[in-house]
C-alpha cells in the first residue's frame, strides 16, 4: 500500500537562502502526523510546498502515489489534499454558512456550473449545516465570517478545510492563540473530524502534539532530524539537544 | 453586523437538540428556504408592475427617452458589477463589450434590412450578448489571470486599443460617424414594428427584466458564489479546489455577455453606434454608475444607473457644471460611503427592523434645514462663480433654482456664503447628535436581537 | 533621412525625459504606498495651470519654482485628507479614489480656468532656435526641457543614494513593510513622498505646458501613457521607469517618422490586395497611424508575457 | 409604499408642470440648439450659441418677429458632442413641440441627427422636424446621405477644397504639397479631395506627404513637423481643428517650415491669439463670410456683438444667414409647418450682411455662397479675432463657389 504523502529530497530556496534543505518523509494513510520545530525551522514553508503554494527548488512530492510536484494548489486539492492556514484564511465577507458551503462545492461536483442554484441543492446545504454543527458554529451561520471571534474563525478555518472530505488533511497550528479550554475543544474536534483520514499538522503546543499524533517529525533549520512515535521523539537525545530546550522560548514569543 | 453583535457573541457550541429534527437540518432548511428564488418573486413581480406602468406616469417623449436610456444603463451597470462587486475585478475597459456587442447588433440589423436575414427585434439583444461573449472569451483568457491592479491595467490597455481601432477600422466601425441601422425593418412582433418610443420602451423593459433576472440567478449559482469567494480571498479559493483564474474567467464571460446585451439594446433604441460607445469615457461612466449606486448590493448598480442617467439628462439641462457635481458626488462616495447610495439606505436596516427609525427621523429632521442651506449655499457659490468666471458683459446673471442673481453685486455672494457657512457650521454641531442617534437606533437594536 | 533620425532622437529624448519626470514620482508613490495613482497626470496639469496663472502676474521664472511647490502641497493634502481615509478599504478602493480624483480635478480646472486652451508660452529668453541643422530648427526651449529633466534625474539620484531620507525610501521600495519597523513616522513619510511625487509631476507640467499646450484635456492625454511607462518599466523600479520612458518616447517619435505601412510589407511579400475589401483599413494601416496605440500594445504584451515589467522585481 | 407613491406622484406632477410650462409659452417659435455646452468642446458650442442668440435678437426679434409678432427663441440643449446625447436632446426638443433643430459641431453628430430626424419624420408625419446644419461639412450630408429635412448653410468640405486648390494652383511657386489631417472621416475626406483636385488642376505638383494622425491624441506635433520640414513641402493643407490645429501649426512654424499652411479651422476660438505674430502671413483659412474688409452692415453688427460678448467673435457668419433665411422662409410660407417652410427654403436667395449672396440649392439643400481664402495677419484688420489685433483678411474670393458642383443626392419629397 502506498503512503498518503511522500516527500523525496524536497528543497526550497529564496534567493541565496535555502529554507528547506532536503526533506525525505513518508506518511502512511490514516496516520496522524505532527511536524514540530523551533520558529523559523521552515514548518509553514514545508506546508506551502506540499500544498502547491510555493514551487519547489528540487525534489518530488507524491500524493497517494501520484506526483503532484508541479501542480497548482487547486489541482492538488482536487486530488484529495486539503489544508488550513496558520493565519486565519477565510472568506471574510461571506456568511459562515457560505464559507463552509464554498468548501464543499468542488468536492460535491458542482464545479463552475451556472445552471444550478446553490439554494436548491438539499444535499449540499445539509452537508454544510452538518459540518457547522460539528465545528460548533451552527448558531452563528448567518454572520459574515469576518466578524467572528478569533477562536470561532479558527474553528471555521478547520471547517472549510475538512468540508471537502479530503483524504489528507493538513492543519497549520490549529490551536495557536487559543485559551486552554478552547484548545481542548479543538483537539476533540480534530480527533473527531479526522477519523479515518490522514492528518498532517504543525503545532507548537506539545500537549496537543503528544495527545493527537501517532508519529512526530522534528524539523530544524530545514531538515528533519528525527521521526518517530511520541515516545521515541521524547526520548531522542538529538531532539532534546537541538530543539526541546528551545521550545519554551519559542512558545513564549509565538503569540 | 454591528460591533455589539460581535462582542456579545458567546463561543457557543451547537444549538439545543430538542425535538426530533436535528438542529443542522433545521438550519439547512432555513438556508434553503431563505435562499429560495420563490421568496424573491414578489420583488420581481413589483418590478414588473413598475416597469409596465412607468410610461403611463411619464408619458412625454423625453420621459420615455430617458427611461429607455436608464434601462440600457441598468443592464450595462449590472453587468459591470458582475466584475467589480461580485468578482473583485476593477475594469477600466468594460465599454469594449458593450460597444462591440452594439456595433455587431447594428450590422445584424442592417443585414436584416438589406440581406433578408430573419430576426425578430426582441432577439437582437441576445445576439449582441453573444457577440459580447465572443470578445470576452479571448480577452478574458489572459486578463483574468490576476485580479487587482494587473487586471485593471490590462483592461485599460485593451480598452485603449479597441477604442483606437474603432477610429482606424472604418469599414467596421464607420469612423466617427458610426454605423446606423433601422430597427423597424425586421418581422413584426405581436403586430408591433417598433415605430414608436413606447413600443421600444416595453421591449427594453422586458429585456431589462430578463437580463436582471438572469444576472441575479447567476449570482446564486456555484459559479456566482465562487466569484464572491475568489473576490474575498483568492488564495483560499485555490485551496478548496477552485482555480481563481477560471472562476474569474467564467464571471468575466458572463459579464461580457450581458454588457453585449446592453449594447444590443442601445442599438435598438438609438439605431446608431459610434466610437464613443466603446471608449474610455463610457468605461469610466459605468464604473461611476456601479460605484455610486453601491457595488456590494445587487440593486446598487440599478440605483446608480437611474441616478446618474437622471443627472446626465436632466441636471445637464440646468447647469453646465453638472459634471463637476458628479465628480464631487463620486469622490465623496468613495471616501465616506464606499458602499454607495444603496449602502446608505441599507445601513438603516437594523433600525427599521426594530422599529427605532423614529429616533433617527427626529435627528434627521433637525439636520434637514442646515443640510439644505449648506447645499444651496455651495451650489449658489459654484454657479455664481462660474458665471463670474465667464466674463460676458451684460450677462452677470446666474440662474439657479429658478432665481436670477446678479453676480456683479455683493448681496447674492453674501447670502450664498452665509447659507454655506451657517449650514455647514450647524451640521458640524449636529454631527455628534446624529452619530448618537444612529448608534442608539441601530446599536441597541443589535443588542436586543 | 539623417536629419529625420537626428531630430527624432532629440524629440524622443524630450518626450521620454518628460515621461520620466512623471513616472519617477508615480513610481516612488507606488513603491512606498502600493497606490497606483490615476490622478498623477492631473497634478501635472495643475502644475501647468498654476504656472500659467503665476506667469500672467510675475512671468515664467517664478512659476518654475512656486507652481511645483503648490502642486506638492496639494498632493500632500490629498494624501492626508483623502487617500489615507480610503486606504483602509484596500488598493482597489484607492485606485477608484484616484480615478475619481482625476475626473474631479479636470472639472475643477475647467471651473477656474475655463475650457479653452490657455496662452501659456515659453519665456522670451528661450524663444529662439538653439541650432539649425539641415534647415530645421531645434528650439532652445526644448533644450531647456532636457536640461531641467536631466537635472531632476541627477538630483533624484543623489537624494536617493546619498541622503538618509533617500536610504529610508530605498529601503521602503525594496521592503515595503520594514519602514514602520525602523521606527519612522510612516504617515509623515507617506505624505512627504506623495507630496514630492506630485511636485515632480507639477514641475513636468510647468515646463511641458508651453510646449504641449495647456488645456483641460492635457492630463487625460498623458495619464494612461504614464501608467504604461511604469508598468512596462516594472512596477516600483526607478531605473525601469527611466528605460521605459525613453523607450516609449522614441517608440512614438520614430513610429511617426517612419512611413511604413502594411501595404508596403505586402508589396515586399508580393501580395496584392483588393482596395474595396472589408479589411482594406487593415491593409493600408501605416506606422504613424498606429503610433499612439503602440504603447498600449506594448503594455498588454508586457502584462501577458512579463508581468514584472522590464526591470521590476514584484508582480503587482 | 405610500411614501414612494407620493414621491412618484410629486415627481410626475413636477414633470408635467415643467412640460406644460414649456407648452404655454408656445407663442415664440422655438429653435433647438443642439451642440456641446459642457465638456472639452463647450467653448465652440457656447460661441455658436451666442451668435445664434444675437442673430435671433437683432435680425428677427428687434424687427418685430415673423408672422405678425412671433419671436424666435433659441433653446440651448447640451449634447456633450455625443451622438447618443444628441438623440436624447432631439427627443426632448420634439416633446417640447419644437420643429427646428440647429447643430454644427461634428459631422458625426450631424449624421446621427439627420438619420434620426428622417426616421422620426417618417414615423411621425404630424410632428415633423427640420434640421438646419450650420457647420458640419461632411460632403455626404448633401450627397448620399441627403434628405429633404436637412439644410446645410456652410460650404461643404469639397466646395472649400475646390476654392483652396484654386488658390494653390494659381501660385506657380508651389511644387510640393504636404497634406496632413486627423484620422477620421473629415480628415480623410479633406485629404482625398485635395489629392484629387490638385491632380486635376496642377498635375505637376508633387504630394510629398499625405498623412493622418490620431484625432485628439497627439501630445507633441514636433515629430510631424520634422517630417514636413524634411519633405521640403512648399505648402501644407490640413483640416485639423481645435487643439490639433494649434499644436500642428505651432510645431510646423517652430520647426522653421516657411510655407503657407492652408487650413479649414485655423482661426478664432483662441487659435488666432495663440498663433499671433508666429502665424503672420503663414496661416490661411478657407471659409464663407468675408470678415476683412467688412461691409458697413457687418461692421455695425460686429460692434454690437462685441459690446455684448467682448470675449467672443462672430466667427461663423453663416449662423446669421441661417437665422435670417429661416425667418424669410417662415414669412414666405405663412406658417411654421416644417414641410412648407422647407419648400420655401429650397431655392431661396438671400443677400448676406457680409456681402455676397446665398442660394439654397434645391437639388441637395446645400447653400451655395462665396468662399474666401483669407490670411492670418494684423495688417488692414478691422474685425480682429480673439481681441488679438490679428484677424483674417481676404486674399481670394470664389464667387458662388461650387454652384455647379455635382451631387449624388436623390431625396424623397413629401406632399406639401
Amino acid at each position: 500500500m502506498t503512503a498518503a504523502l511522500q516527500m523525496q529530497g524536497v528543497r526550497k530556496s529564496f534567493g541565496p537562502t535555502e529554507i528547506i534543505r532536503g526533506i525525505d518523509l513518508e506518511i502512511p494513510t490514516g496516520e496522524r502526523h505532527a511536524i514540530i520545530g523551533p520558529n523559523g525551522a521552515g514548518k509553514s514553508t514545508l506546508f506551502h510546498l506540499i500544498s502547491g503554494k510555493y514551487s519547489k527548488t528540487a525534489g518530488r512530492i507524491l500524493l497517494n502515489g501520484t506526483e503532484v510536484t508541479e501542480l497548482q494548489p487547486y489541482q492538488i486539492n482536487r486530488m484529495g489534499l486539503s489544508r488550513s492556514f496558520q493565519i486565519t484564511n477565510i472568506f471574510p465577507r461571506l456568511s459562515v454558512f457560505e464559507n463552509v458551503r464554498c468548501g464543499l462545492l468542488w468536492s460535491m461536483g458542482y464545479r463552475n456550473s451556472f445552471w444550478r442554484l446553490v439554494d436548491t441543492e438539499r444535499a449540499l446545504n445539509e452537508r454544510a449545516a452538518q459540518i457547522l454543527d460539528e465545528i460548533g458554529l451552527l448558531e452563528r451561520c448567518d454572520l459574515p465570517a469576518g466578524v467572528l471571534a478569533y477562536a470561532e474563525q479558527r474553528a471555521l478555518e478547520i471547517g472549510i478545510t475538512i468540508a471537502g472530505g479530503a483524504e489528507v488533511i493538513m492543519l497549520d497550528e490549529p490551536t495557536a492563540g487559543m485559551s486552554h479550554s478552547e484548545t481542548e475543544g479543538v483537539v476533540e474536534l480534530i480527533r473527531r473530524v479526522t477519523q479515518g483520514r490522514t492528518l498532517v499538522m504543525v503545532e507548537h503546543d506539545m500537549g496537543v502534539v503528544f495527545n493527537l499524533a501517532d508519529r512526530i517529525s522534528v524539523l530544524v533549520y530545514g531538515e528533519i532530524i528525527a521521526t518517530g512515535t511520541p515516545e521515541e521523539v521524547r526520548a531522542s537525545k538529538a531532539v532534546q539537544e537541538a530543539y526541546l530546550g528551545a521550545v519554551d522560548a519559542g512558545e513564549g514569543e509565538a503569540h | 453586523m454591528s460591533a455589539t453583535e460581535t462582542g456579545s457573541a458567546a463561543t457557543g457550541k451547537s444549538g439545543d437538540r430538542t425535538g426530533a429534527e436535528p438542529a443542522w437540518k433545521r438550519v439547512a432548511d432555513d438556508q434553503m428556504r431563505r435562499g429560495a428564488f420563490r421568496r424573491t418573486l414578489p420583488v420581481w413581480g413589483a418590478a414588473f408592475v413598475v416597469l409596465m406602468i412607468m410610461p403611463l406616469l411619464f408619458s412625454s417623449a423625453v420621459g420615455v427617452t430617458i427611461m429607455n436610456q436608464m434601462g440600457i444603463s441598468i443592464v450595462f451597470a449590472l453587468s459591470y458589477n458582475m466584475l467589480l462587486g461580485q468578482g473583485g475585478m476593477l475594469s477600466f475597459g468594460h465599454a469594449v463589450y458593450f460597444g462591440l456587442g452594439g456595433f455587431l447588433s447594428v450590422h445584424v440589423m442592417n443585414y436584416v434590412e438589406y440581406d433578408g436575414w430573419w430576426l425578430p427585434l426582441p432577439l437582437l439583444p441576445f445576439v449582441g450578448g453573444l457577440f459580447g461573449l465572443a470578445f470576452a472569451v479571448p480577452i478574458g483568457s489572459f486578463s483574468t489571470r490576476r485580479a487587482g491592479t494587473v487586471f485593471a491595467m490590462i483592461s485599460l490597455g485593451v480598452g485603449e486599443l479597441v477604442a483606437a481601432c474603432s477610429i482606424i477600422f472604418v469599414a467596421f466601425f464607420g469612423g466617427e460617424e458610426g454605423v446606423s441601422g433601422d430597427r423597424t425593418m425586421g418581422p413584426p412582433v405581436f403586430g408591433s414594428e417598433f415605430l414608436s418610443e413606447v413600443e421600444v420602451y416595453y421591449l427594453i423593459a422586458g429585456i431589462v427584466l430578463v437580463a436582471a433576472l438572469f444576472m441575479y440567478l447567476f449570482s446564486r449559482t456555484p459559479a456566482g458564489r465562487m466569484a464572491n469567494a475568489v473576490r474575498d480571498n483568492e488564495e483560499r479559493a485555490e485551496f478548496v479546489g477552485y482555480s481563481q483564474r477560471y472562476v474569474r474567467f467564467v464571471s468575466f464571460c458572463a459579464s461580457g455577455f450581458f454588457a453585449g446585451m446592453a449594447g444590443g439594446l442601445f442599438a435598438i433604441n438609438y439605431e446608431i453606434l459610434t466610437e464613443e460607445n466603446l471608449n474610455l469615457v463610457t468605461s469610466g461612466w459605468v464604473l461611476l454608475m456601479a460605484f455610486i449606486g453601491g457595488v456590494g448590493f445587487f440593486v446598487g448598480p440599478i440605483v446608480g444607473a437611474i441616478v446618474l442617467t437622471l443627472l446626465q439628462t436632466v441636471l445637464s439641462n440646468h447647469t453646465e457644471l453638472w459634471q463637476l457635481y458628479v465628480g464631487i458626488l463620486f469622490v465623496l462616495t468613495v471616501m465616506y460611503a464606499p458602499r454607495g447610495l444603496t449602502g446608505l439606505v441599507a445601513m438603516h436596516g437594523p433600525a427599521l427592523r426594530t422599529g427605532r427609525l423614529g429616533i433617527l427621523a427626529r435627528a434627521y429632521g433637525a439636520a434637514v434645514v442646515p443640510l439644505l442651506a449648506f447645499l444651496a449655499g455651495v451650489v449658489l457659490l459654484l454657479e455664481m462663480g462660474n458665471v463670474a468666471n465667464q466674463s460676458v458683459v451684460g450677462e452677470s446673471e446666474a440662474h439657479v433654482f429658478g432665481l436670477t442673481l446678479d453676480v456683479s453685486t455683493v448681496a447674492p455672494w453674501l447670502v450664498a456664503l452665509a447659507l454655506a457657512a451657517g449650514g455647514g457650521y450647524a451640521l458640524v454641531r449636529l454631527a455628534p447628535r446624529l452619530r448618537d442617534a444612529f448608534a442608539r437606533a441601530t446599536g441597541q437594536a443589535g443588542a436586543a436581537s | 533621412m539623417v536629419e529625420l533620425v537626428i531630430f527624432s532622437l532629440l524629440n524622443g529624448l524630450v518626450t521620454g525625459l518628460l515621461l520620466f519626470m512623471l513616472s519617477s514620482g508615480l513610481t516612488l508613490i507606488f513603491s512606498m504606498m502600493g497606490v497606483l495613482n490615476f490622478a498623477h497626470a492631473s497634478f501635472y496639469m495643475l502644475g501647468a495651470y498654476f504656472a500659467y496663472t503665476i506667469s500672467t502676474y510675475v512671468g515664467f521664472w517664478p512659476g518654475l519654482i512656486v507652481a511645483p511647490l503648490l502642486v506638492g502641497l496639494a498632493g500632500a493634502l490629498v494624501e492626508r485628507y483623502g487617500l489615507r481615509h480610503v486606504h483602509r478599504h484596500g488598493h482597489v478602493a484607492e485606485l477608484i479614489f484616484t480615478f475619481g480624483l482625476a475626473f474631479l480635478i479636470e472639472e475643477i480646472v475647467q471651473f477656474f480656468w475655463g475650457k479653452a486652451t490657455k496662452d501659456y508660452s515659453a519665456p522670451e529668453l528661450l524663444q529662439f532656435p538653439l541650432f539649425t541643422l539641415y534647415g530645421q530648427n531645434f528650439p532652445a526651449y526644448k533644450a531647456f526641457m532636457i536640461l531641467i529633466s536631466v537635472g531632476i534625474f541627477i538630483g533624484l539620484f543623489t537624494v536617493l543614494s546619498r541622503t538618509r531620507v533617500g536610504l529610508i525610501i530605498q529601503a521602503a521600495i525594496t521592503h515595503p513593510h520594514t519602514v514602520s519597523n525602523l521606527g519612522h513616522n510612516v504617515p509623515l513619510v507617506f505624505m512627504g513622498v506623495f507630496g514630492v511625487g506630485s511636485a515632480l509631476a507639477g514641475l513636468a507640467g510647468v515646463i511641458a505646458g508651453p510646449a504641449l499646450g495647456t488645456f483641460p484635456g492635457m492630463a487625460f492625454v498623458l495619464g494612461s501613457i504614464v501608467f504604461v511607462v511604469i508598468v512596462v518599466g516594472g512596477l516600483g523600479s526607478l531605473p525601469g521607469a527611466f528605460v521605459a520612458s525613453l523607450l516609449i518616447g522614441w517608440l512614438q517619435t520614430f513610429a511617426i517618422a517612419l512611413d511604413w505601412s502594411v501595404s508596403d510589407l505586402l508589396d515586399i511579400l508580393g501580395i496584392s490586395f483588393d482596395s474595396e475589401h472589408v479589411l482594406r483599413d487593415l491593409w493600408t494601416l501605416s506606422l504613424p497611424q498606429v503610433a499612439p496605440i503602440l504603447p498600449y500594445i506594448l503594455l498588454v504584451l508586457i502584462l501577458i508575457f512579463r508581468p514584472r515589467g522590464l526591470m521590476g522585481k514584484r508582480e503587482t | 409604499m405610500t411614501v414612494t407613491r407620493r414621491a412618484a406622484f410629486a415627481a410626475t406632477l413636477g414633470f408635467a408642470l415643467a412640460v406644460s410650462a414649456g407648452a404655454q409659452a408656445a407663442d415664440p417659435i422655438k429653435i433647438a440648439f443642439i451642440d456641446p455646452l459642457s465638456g472639452p468642446f463647450a467653448t465652440t458650442g457656447e460661441s455658436g450659441l451666442r451668435s445664434f442668440e444675437f442673430a435671433a435678437e437683432t435680425l428677427v426679434n428687434q424687427k418685430g418677429g415673423v408672422l405678425d409678432g412671433r419671436m424666435f427663441e433659441i433653446v440651448p440643449l447640451d449634447n456633450q458632442i455625443s451622438p447618443k446625447e444628441s438623440l436624447i436632446q432631439l427627443k426632448r426638443a420634439i416633446s417640447d413641440g419644437i420643429n427646428y433643430v440647429v447643430q454644427g459641431n461634428s459631422s458625426g453628430v450631424a449624421n446621427a441627427l439627420t438619420d434620426a430626424i428622417e426616421k422620426h419624420n417618417k414615423r411621425n408625419p404630424d410632428q415633423r422636424v427640420l434640421f438646419l446644419n450650420y457647420s458640419a461639412v461632411d460632403p455626404a450630408l448633401t450627397n448620399e446621405k441627403c434628405n429633404f429635412w436637412h439644410f446645410r448653410f456652410d460650404a461643404n468640405a469639397d466646395i472649400k477644397m475646390d476654392a483652396l486648390t484654386d488658390a494653390i494652383a494659381e501660385n506657380q511657386d508651389i511644387k510640393k504639397v504636404y497634406i496632413i489631417g486627423q484620422d477620421y472621416s473629415f480628415g480623410k475626406a479633406v485629404a482625398d479631395a485635395a489629392v484629387k483636385m490638385l491632380g486635376e488642376k496642377r498635375p505637376d505638383i508633387e504630394i510629398v506627404g499625405n498623412e493622418l494622425h490620431p484625432i485628439g491624441k497627439v501630445k507633441d506635433f514636433t515629430p510631424y513637423a520634422t517630417k514636413i520640414k524634411a519633405s521640403g513641402a512648399q505648402a501644407v493643407i490640413t483640416g485639423n481643428w481645435g487643439a490639433d490645429m494649434v499644436g500642428l501649426g505651432k510645431a510646423i512654424i517652430e520647426a522653421g517650415v516657411d510655407a503657407p499652411i492652408y487650413t479649414y479651422y485655423g482661426a478664432h476660438d483662441g487659435i488666432t491669439a495663440t498663433f499671433g505674430e508666429l502665424g503672420e502671413g503663414i496661416i490661411r483659412s478657407v471659409r464663407e463670410g468675408s470678415l476683412n474688409p467688412p461691409t458697413p452692415e457687418f461692421k455695425a453688427l460686429n460692434d454690437g456683438f462685441k459690446a455684448k460678448y467682448p470675449d467672443n467673435d462672430i466667427n461663423q457668419p453663416r449662423i446669421f444667414n441661417t437665422v435670417a433665411m429661416l425667418a424669410m422662409a417662415i414669412e414666405k410660407a405663412g406658417t411654421t409647418d416644417p414641410v412648407k417652410v422647407a419648400y420655401a427654403l429650397e431655392g431661396m436667395e438671400y443677400d448676406t450682411i457680409m456681402g455676397g449672396k446665398v442660394w439654397m440649392r434645391p437639388s441637395d439643400h446645400q447653400a451655395i455662397q462665396d468662399v474666401h481664402i483669407s490670411v492670418h495677419t494684423n495688417k488692414d484688420i478691422v474685425v480682429d479675432a480673439d481681441n488679438s489685433g490679428y484677424g483674417l483678411k481676404d486674399e481670394k474670393t470664389v464667387t458662388m463657389a461650387g454652384k455647379d458642383s455635382p451631387t449624388s443626392c436623390e431625396m424623397e419629397r413629401p406632399d406639401a
